[in-house]
């Protein structure tokens, strides 16, 4: 009985629904269809009236959003492809985030975005945003990796008073799988030390991280422990257990699948070096994607986000080789 | 006397109060007491009242826009917080955070604008919506966008969304002639805004924005509708903007032709007349209204004046409202990076 | 034979070719030969190559959509560039940048979508404004959009912009009943698109979208209007999607009884027939049309899969054009921080 | 004969519109009017039919641009205020920064975007957006701080081939005065070293420079030289001029007026770090606006954003008070 990533989603989604009846999900083909990748499958069967089509309005989509919870609800807005949430970008920073700070009113919803690559998905289909939404205060923006923080962080994220971007990453929908639910959950706001090494931190999130773990097992093979550190929520970011892990590596990798300029390997190096300078036996590193939009054909964008490999190939230059 | 009348009283009541209070805001602009824009509604009183009073105090919903003085005072924004918001005020609804008219209180059914213009009508749509969720389905909620709002993609999707929901949203389209400097032709090619009515498949009236008896009339039908089930109503009110953009704005660019027009009318003075030749109020009573009304006004203002001014070092500076989260947020509390709380 | 019948034999001959290139492109996919998405025009190719038959290539602007093939083809584009796109080869106009329906040769006049849907209706607004500075006002751009993509706020500013630009734009708006799943019910509430048509000030007509003649004959009437300089045109075809939203979709949620009805029918099916009625050509010669269509697909597939595939060490990378700029551009080539070019 | 900041940026588009028939100009409110801060004024009229008034429609104004620009034209789009470009995102991000790279064919264009804080504006006037658009592959970002730079970097703005996104300081409109335009100018992509020192060095760029200038002042009081690097540009970056600097100074404090997760700072510091790790002898730092909507009151907005004082507070801290 082994459940995948999306399925989490899925599952956290209707646990929501059953035990808070102010959950709603609102979303382009997400009620009868169950959604472009059938994160909703069912729930509209099983919870009628509260699992809704929208029109192709993704500003509108928000904007009722942030109006509902500001009104008492708890949605969930499901983006197609969290490319298409550039255009509720306004809505999104403008209105949900300074929602609590300009009146008091919480406005507690949750965005589902789709987003990262997979082969043949091109520019617009691939996007990860978390940095553009992570820049604006006001906003929570989460980036689980596993299939446990699929399901405790979406459950988690639901019951927050505070609007919460959260980034699902689309490989993973199907590629990563679980025997079953784990029961150990890890709070929002807390880092997670995947694999214990002592050679060099990787911090990391999101699909970069089962790349990173690879890259570790690579590097195990010529003797070296790299520890990696999943991030899971990119703000907050856990700036204690990424200083810690650090500490005892004296090394930083920060890898990321986003575009190259800011955003957060920027965040994380910056962080490390304010408050941590003095644990670096190394000048810390970022590996991100290239800084072109992403290419369609596998063979282009296989080169384009980092991977196994050349994340394997930045640890060794950092390693000193 | 007869609910109609009453009704007209009281819309010029509000017209009145709205008209004072906006004087006094823009004399305080002028005098530098204001920082930041000022936004007048003069000759958009009737309109703006006239929807508001059609609304049910603490049942429907209301989200004013930029000339929206009149509209909020009658769904109940007592004075204080248009003076309080304006100067600062670390007591006002905003607590100096936000400014003039991006102010509002949500929990008593009026959310506080955001200045990308459309963003509103979704927002309104949202709050209609949990109503229903909530089993509250008599709720109206009613909004206003100019004529350069329509033009934005947001006034679209909403509008949209609306119909597509049928949600009781009622939508005060103030056509004043003009969105800042740009004239009507700049910024719509089609007959009448209230074409778009069809198009969304609401119903669509136009009315005579400075006539204040027409908007009540066409108000009264418009929310009575929309509670009634009949889906999301569209009123377009001709008028003319009879000040400039902001207060810093003298609005040269009008014309004179067209000043001259109906729709260049005051609709406040209109009111007066009618008040007078209806035998409402004599002209005695109408001075002792405006007497009382400059007398609310200043006090209201003496007292933001007085109020304590927001002080940074008290400010929590907290985006959020998860404050066990706060710590790990940003890596400030000075922001800069080496000192965490 | 008349002019009449010989626009009829070409709208034939394109929504013949389209049709058999997507059945190749779909059984590609189904043999796990492309990667990505795959989106069909089945039942859409009257209105689609219509569209384009009416315009002058090498002068006019025709920007797709996602179910234009047979309008792409109608314009001009050669089938390898549907072939290349979607394999992903180096050679074509993408050059595996961007892949299926995300290609266009905006130097012939054909801009290549983005996927955000309406985005593309103010680039088309952009190309005829440049062609009125530049004199050249006779061009007439047309585009396309879906039932769904007319909720998007892209489509309405930019309707709006084209009408109070008086711009000789033509929208084609393919009403296939569904948006991926979601029935035109839930995507908005007038009676019909068209209705959309006054509320821009921009001319309507609604036309069967499966009939081939019927197509054409509006078209024509819609880009000599708008060559003429009466403004933007709006054209509501009804028809039925034939296929899933994607290859990927076996499209079972649309109901049957909406199949049987004239929605429904095979436009091309429908326009063989009329060809044979018309005694425009015999069976023998609409069999020799296919298998030459058959024959050119297969050609043009099979030089596509002949082609060189993308190579990631010969790609610049190199996302401006301003290449001096490049070096301080980002701190890669390996896009790490510590090798620079 | 002095001339102001904005009066830079209204000769420089008065200069294009004279030199280039394909330069035009679309906006709101800026033709008769001149726009909302006058910097079109008496453009439509010298330019008869080129400088536009536009409906209020972001998203459609930069869909405009861009089909105009690869049809040969070279739009400028005024913004109202930097803020409202949320409404354009998406035609910026997708549209304008991808087309050169998925087809070959230039798209060049220019953004104006009054951009920065001013005491009174708020949380929807005030903001500043560069780190958002330098975030997305295909867009060159700049942010003159001087006047000089205001009127050149636009002038070469515009002969681009490629999307600007011309970050203009509203603060700076009105209250920056040069004695007359320098004919020095500097190309776009290198940063300049604005006052020389040897114990710090501050890189910023827009209004911060100015702030950070008068912060060296006070710390040359306490007999500390302090090196001020200008940006210009913050995508490109110039990174060897920085690391130039820091190589002097071993210090490096980094200043921006936007939100302080990401962006423009967290790049500074990690590039710096990555190449120049050994050349530092303190931990880096950054000094950028509160993680909050920028606020209405003067009050609140001059604690909101860094200031001269707090500069200079930073700087102590940085050299080891
Ligand atoms: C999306 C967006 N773009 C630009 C602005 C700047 N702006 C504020 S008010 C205004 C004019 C509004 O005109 P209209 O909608 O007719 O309302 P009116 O001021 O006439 O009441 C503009 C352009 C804005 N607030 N939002
Ligand atoms: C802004 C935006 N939101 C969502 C999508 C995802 N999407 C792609 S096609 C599609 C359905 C389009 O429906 P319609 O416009 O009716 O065109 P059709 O597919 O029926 O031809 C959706 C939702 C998108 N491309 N753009
Ligand atoms: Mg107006
Ligand atoms: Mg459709």
């Amino acid at each position: 009985m082994s459940i995948t990533y999306l399925e989490a989603i899925r599952e956290a989604q209707a646990r929501a629904l059953r035990e808070d009846p102010n959950v709603f999900i609102y979303g382009q083909d997400i009620a009868r269809f169950g959604g472009a990748f059938k994160a909703t499958k069912n729930l509209a069967r099983e919870f009628p009236g509260r699992v809704l089509d929208s029109p192709i309005s993704e500003d509108a989509m928000m904007g009722l959003a942030v109006g509902a919870a500001i009104e008492g609800m708890r949605p969930i807005v499901e983006m197609q492809f969290a490319d298409f949430s550039s255009i509720a970008f306004n809505q999104i920073v403008n209105q949900a985030a300074t929602h609590y700070w300009r009146t008091g009113i919480p406005c507690p919803l949750v965005v589902r975005l789709p987003s990262g690559g997979t082969a043949g998905s091109g520019p617009f289909h691939s996007q990860s945003m978390e940095s553009l939404y992570a820049h604006y205060p006001g906003l929570i923006v989460l980036t689980p990796a596993t299939v446990g923080d699929a399901y405790w962080m979406l459950l988690e994220a639901i019951t927050l008073n505070d609007p919460v971007i959260f980034c699902e990453h689309k490989f993973l929908y199907y590629h990563l799988k679980a025997d079953e639910l784990p029961d150990e959950r890890l709070p929002i706001g807390k880092a997670r030390i995947v694999r214990h090494g002592k050679h060099a931190s990787v911090v990391t999130y999101s699909a970069m991280l089962h790349e990173s773990l690879r890259a570790a097992d690579e590097l195990a093979k010529l003797g070296y422990e790299i520890e990696v550190v999943d991030l899971r929520s990119i703000k907050p970011m856990d700036t204690d257990t990424i200083l810690a892990s650090v500490a005892r590596t004296g090394r930083l990798l920060a890898v990321g699948e986003a575009f190259p300029w800011g955003g957060v390997t920027a965040e994380v190096v910056s962080r490390v070096v304010a408050e941590g300078f003095h644990l670096l036996d190394a000048p810390p590193k970022r590996l991100n994607a290239r800084d072109t939009p992403i290419p369609y054909h596998p063979n282009l964008w296989a080169a384009h986000r980092p991977t196994a490999a050349t994340i394997a190939e930045a640890l060794r230059e950092l390693l000193g080789f | 006397m007869d609910s109609h009348a009453s009704l007209f009283q009281e819309g010029f009541h509000w017209m009145l109060l709205a008209r004072t209070l906006e004087e006094k805001i823009a004399a305080l602009y002028h005098a530098g007491k204001i920082v930041g824009g000022v936004y007048l509604g003069r000759g958009q009183e009737a309109f703006s009242a006239s929807m508001a009073l059609c609304l049910e105090k603490g049942r429907d919903i209301f989200a004013p826009l930029i000339r929206d003085q009149a509209g909020r005072m009658a769904f109940g924004e007592p004075m204080i917080d248009t003076a309080r918001t304006y100067l600062g005020s670390a007591l006002g609804p905003m607590r100096g955070r936000d400014g003039n008219i991006h102010r509002g209180r949500p929990s008593k059914g009026m959310p506080a604008m955001i200045s990308h213009l459309g963003a509103m009508i979704a927002v309104v749509c949202g709050m209609l919506k949990a109503r229903q969720f909530q089993g509250q389905s008599g709720t109206v909620g009613a909004t206003c966008i100019g004529d350069g709002g329509t033009s934005t993609g947001a006034f679209h999707e909403a509008m949209n969304m609306a119909s597509v929901e049928r949600l009781p949203l009622v939508i005060a389209v103030a056509n004043n002639q003009f969105a800042y400097s740009t004239p009507t032709d700049r910024q719509y090619g089609c007959r009448d805004l209230v074409d778009r009515a069809a198009g969304y498949g609401v119903e669509g009236y136009v009315v005579d924005g400075t006539d204040l008896e027409a908007c009540l009339e066409v108000f009264t039908k418009a929310v009575s509708r929309a509670r009634a089930g009949h889906g999301p109503q569209m009123v377009v009110g001709n008028l003319l903007r009879l000040c400039g953009h902001g207060a810093h704005d003298d609005g040269s660019y009008i014309p004179d032709e067209l000043k001259a027009t109906d729709l260049g009318r005051d609709c406040l003075k209109l009111a007066r007349q009618r008040m007078l030749n209806k035998n409402w109020a004599t002209l005695s009573e109408l001075e002792m209204m405006e007497a009382e009304a400059s007398e609310a006004v200043q006090q209201a203002v003496a007292q933001a004046q007085r109020d304590p001014l927001p002080d940074p070092a008290q400010e929590s500076w907290q985006p959020i409202s998860s404050t066990w989260l706060m710590e790990t947020m940003t890596n400030s509390p000075f922001h800069t990076d080496s000192k965490r709380a």
